[in-house]
């Protein structure tokens, strides 16, 4: 196990995107975290039912996606860009669909390379569907082992980087949200969560190394994501959804930690922290993934990111074309501009833009300022495990927004200025270690819902 | 006996309080149909207006409907004795192949706020389960929820189902969540898409009324 | 009429987005041009028949269209927003329903800014229906009637600009273009164009003058746009299209000239010349349009803009949420980046990001860069007469493209080049006298197709 | 003699010299069906496959265009006279309420250029008159252009229109147009979508292909 002790950046100054301390080359030449940025981009089917009478349908619907963006990125001169394949749980439920659609990619993209020159690289990223089985099975069955035989195919075919959103921890963090629970999702996301990365990505790294492909990092989408979408719907505390945010740090980095060498995932935005920490390269989305999710970190979330991303979006025409082919147009604009920025000696300029035109309005992008990504990450190093870790990320979150709002770098609507406290409160009744904490919960948890020796618990 | 205490009590979500304020009304003869409308549901709707104007979240929500459940506890067997019936019966779930389950909980939690009986099947439920449920129980509604473009289509698996069961009409069928559209529920032939928990619940409430009122 | 001799501008240098010499303050109090770029939204109907039995339908969704996108506005904390009605022909057609949909809008917009303080302006732009006689009737019947009724009522309600993208022209335009024929190309936009441009802005002016409204300018869309995208699809070359814009200025003045004062409209990237020669602000598009059309302009098109528009965008679903909400969210965040740059006292090194990102690899691109328009703009400002001024810009397009190129600024792909030696023979056909050059060309045009008569030629 | 010189000259737009060389050919005994098969069409499928290379622009295909149809004034009459016929016939417009016809333009030209028959009734054309013209000229294909998402629905009305006149199933339909997908095609009863002009003629080329094979 890796074990990261001190940040990767003396300065906070050469945090910037494009670059990153450890840059990785693929397969065909792109090299991510090298200096320039290019756009990820992520395409779906449009709403089907996939089955074994529609399975066709679906290949062919990847097909023409894959060829109507990588015409389009020729088109626009994109230098390179990153294809990421994130697959619909029958893709995962039956492996073999989801490498054959990987194959139909990888041919493209290949042709592609060898007719126009341009470089690519594919992610995917099965789905995780332990969770199918309620309560969830981790460490063994057969949806486990569909993800893995899915991972294992991809790779053997050529994909270059390999992703998941593991779910470990999920079936008790989601009510834990909509409770604003702070306690239950500390334990969720750093108890259970940080367990089952370790089990997880041991399998991930080593089917990476077997064939030649980068293990690429895991998004706390269900955790982080979910928290700040929620909170966008007025559901649960911005603040709230903020700190969830800085605990899901932990959980993320045990993927590193197991030999993961990324580009982290796109919607992982903890990848602001990930690439302080283990400075390798980070992908990111913001603005042009609006037609995924909205977010209040449209800008903010481009300050640090290696690879710009779409997040997802579907086959449907829009007035123009097909969706995913906006989306490429969107992202290879976006990285024109960044990348033209630093070629004019004003990267670090445009990065701060990037960073102060959203930090000081919402907590959720406060955190995500990389000074404050910085110190967070600074004192996160010094602490040996993933739960205490965990525990730290949420308190110095708290106190990081507290600050900003005081000093008035970080406005915060009335209603939410409460649950500062609220929040506090409910970690000062965190035990330091971490099989007590899970003595003194254990009664709280719905014992239907989750089965602790699949986390190596009881 | 005022009843406003209680229903603060329950917008608090003060389960102890909620209780013994449940037990001296009806010890003081207050009649239980009253406690029930005045100091439950009366509660929740004002919690849910609150919502509605961003003044609370989700938690305080929930914590008042925990309160509401403690008191429903002990008024529910009166309720029965006196023959108050709920204003309608209920089954909800998410869909086959879909676990997402925290909306279809917020739409439960609505429900239950108006004073309607919902049996909760969960998430990733065979169609045939729907049916079965809400025959049993006699149900007014089916809410189904889906959350993945793969899984919208079993919606449409569900109302087939009571379509060729021949017990459709019994129903009324209402849909929701994030990639569901009023046109996909007209698609797949469902009486109601409503976008979140909160219309849901006056929707659920209405056609209930109107139900009662033929 | 106005007679603009001289830029509007001393130096090129003071030359960039949300600041114009002449800015617009609107009835609700938001300026245009004054110091901060806002974004302008444009939102559509799905597919649907618009008729007697279905209007309600549509109207609600307008309804809904206007609280999507003014709510997610508030959430973000927009300081201002522009929103466009664009009528779909039917609404045209029957001017009531375009003018009761803008009680609708304007109505919500009055809600917001009176309750949330949010400050918004309304752009209506009727559909020429002219057209739809053929051979079009410019100049009586029901037709125009319709549209200056349109602009009637809504101005009268409290729409804040009147724009239109009307078709004098076109029907020669079109398939002129198809040929790549230059020559008609100058005839149809230099001649008719702005015959018919006189003819309708001056009631169009006079309309806005009567209630209080800004009439605000004329897209060449049809000319322009269609050049551009039909160069896109690898129809026609790319320097062709580049040439058609620049040969657009002079119409899309003729608004001006007759009393218009901007924003011009969003679609008309000639606004980049506009703005240059007149002061006034002007909306613009890229990518964050391109749910409406692709383009090769993407970021250059933001350089000097004042309004930044998604053109246009149906109300459809996407995994996010409606795409009108979509668009909405992506045009604060371009704004807001914008604005912060401008904050630190970047913005001109900002404009000149977005500038030099596009310019160097499409021509189309490259005439919109604020030196090469300053210095057009220059020349025409000399010339008397629209006709000659759309010739003249048309050769001088070709002069700096070419120098671009030969200077290494630019890069053409081969089949490009030849095409400035045939455009530049096909000018030298055309002589200095309007008249004459009608003369010459009559015989060439289909008779079928227009009436000279509606252009008061004859 | 070669009938390469033909083909060459219709490619580079020159009618001068096509008129020439199709008298020459007609003097010189070539069949006509030959110097319509390899002059002609072998021509334009030439300029096709360089546009779909990137090699040339539509000027050029135009150009092309006319110089076949200059040809075709002087072979037309022959082939009729000889019993040649076309390998099949279109009618094309745009629908009513839509006024463009670039594209659809451009797909007439490609049509012409495999050596079919059309009949183009313009832009904004009433349902009703694709039926008429279609039956009037014995047609194989009809080909429905919009471009405005509220005229789409017309391209519904017109197939509408032959199913009500019990004709639809000896047509086949074509449609296209910017906001035009397949699913809509599917939706609306239509056989075919097609994204391109050079796509729609090699549909309706090989269409015609299997019709004559049946
Ligand atoms: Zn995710
Ligand atoms: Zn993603
Ligand atoms: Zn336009």
């Amino acid at each position: 196990m890796v074990r990261f002790d001190k940040l990767a950046y003396d300065s906070v100054d050469d945090y910037i995107y494009g670059s990153s301390p450890k840059p990785i080359k693929t397969k065909k030449g792109l090299v991510i975290g090298g200096g320039e940025i290019y756009p990820e981009l992520n395409f779906t089917l449009p709403t089907m039912d996939v089955n074994e009478s529609t399975i066709q349908d679906a290949l062919t619907i990847y097909s023409e996606m894959i060829e109507g963006v990588l015409k389009r990125a020729r088109e626009l001169y994109a230098p390179g860009v990153v294809i990421e394949f994130e697959t619909l749980p029958p893709f995962t439920e039956n492996p073999q669909w989801g490498i054959e659609a990987t194959k139909i990619l990888l041919d493209r993209m290949n042709e592609y390379h060898a007719v126009h020159g341009l470089k690519s690289a594919l992610r995917v990223t099965p789905n995780d569907l332990r969770e199918m089985s309620r309560p969830p099975v981790m460490r063994s069955g057969k949806y486990l082992e569909g993800v893995l035989e899915a991972f294992e195919g991809m790779a053997r075919d050529g994909a270059d980087f390999l992703s998941i959103e593991s779910t470990g921890g999920k079936e008790l963090n989601d009510e834990a949200l909509m409770n604003a629970d702070l306690k239950k999702v500390i334990f969720s996301l750093g108890v259970l969560g940080c367990r089952d990365m370790k089990f997880l990505w041991k399998h991930i790294v080593e089917i990476a190394g077997k064939h030649g492909a980068f293990a690429a990092g895991d998004s706390s989408c269900g955790f982080g994501n979910t928290a700040m979408v929620l909170a966008e719907m007025g559901f649960i505390p911005k603040v709230f959804a903020a700190v969830v945010r800085v605990a899901t740090v932990p959980r993320a980095l045990v993927a590193f930690e197991m030999g993961a060498i990324g580009p982290s995932k796109d919607c992982a935005y903890e990848g602001q922290y990930l690439k302080a920490i283990t400075g390798m390269p980070i992908s990111m989305e913001g603005k042009s993934a609006a037609c995924a999710h909205l977010s209040p970190l449209g800008n903010i979330s481009a300050s640090c990111a290696d690879l710009w991303s779409n997040e997802s979006v579907q086959q449907i025409k829009l007035l123009s074309d097909m969706a995913p082919i906006v989306s490429m147009e969107q992202l290879i604009y976006d990285c024109r501009l960044m990348n033209q920025a630093k070629k004019k000696g004003l990267g670090r300029e445009f990065r701060d833009m990037l960073v102060d035109s959203d930090s000081s309005l919402d907590p959720r992008a406060y955190v995500l300022r990389p000074d404050v990504a910085f110190e967070i990450s600074k004192e996160l190093v010094k602490v040996e495990d993933s739960f205490n870790r965990t525990k730290l990320g949420a308190q110095l979150a708290i106190e990081k927004i507290r600050k900003g709002y005081e000093d008035g770098a970080l406005s915060l609507e009335k209603r939410e200025v409460p649950w500062l406290n609220i929040m506090e409160r409910q970690i000062e009744e965190i035990p330091d270690n971490e099989l007590e904490f899970y003595d003194t919960i254990k009664g709280e948890l719905d014992a239907d819902k989750w089965l602790p020796k699949e986390y190596g618990l009881e | 006996m005022d009843l406003q205490e209680l229903s603060l009590a329950v917008q608090d979500g003060d389960d102890k309080k909620v209780k013994e304020l449940v037990n001296l009304a009806l010890q003081s003869k207050v009649s239980p149909e009253n406690i029930l409308n005045e100091g439950m549901i009366g509660a929740m709707s004002d919690i849910g207006e609150k919502f509605k104007n961003n003044e609370i979240y989700v938690p305080e929500m929930l914590m008042a409907a925990r309160a509401m459940a403690a008191g429903m506890q002990i008024l529910e067997p009166v309720l029965v004795e006196t023959g108050v019936k709920p204003i309608g019966k209920c089954v909800i779930g998410t869909v086959k192949g879909d676990l997402h389950d925290i909306g279809k909980n917020l739409v439960k939690m609505m429900l239950k706020g108006v004073g309607i009986e919902v049996v909760d099947l969960g998430a990733d439920v065979p169609s045939s389960e729907f049916l079965k449920k809400a025959e049993e129980i006699g149900a007014d509604l089916v809410c189904l929820s889906a959350l993945l473009t793969t899984t919208m289509p079993a919606m449409g698996d569900v109302i087939r189902v009571f379509e060729q069961a021949g017990v459709k009409d019994k129903y009324t069928f209402m849909i929701g969540g994030a990639p569901v559209t009023s046109s996909y529920a007209k698609q797949i032939n469902a009486d109601y898409y409503t976008p979140d928990a909160g219309t849901a619940a006056d929707v659920a409430k209405d056609v209930l009324v109107r139900k009662a009122a033929n």
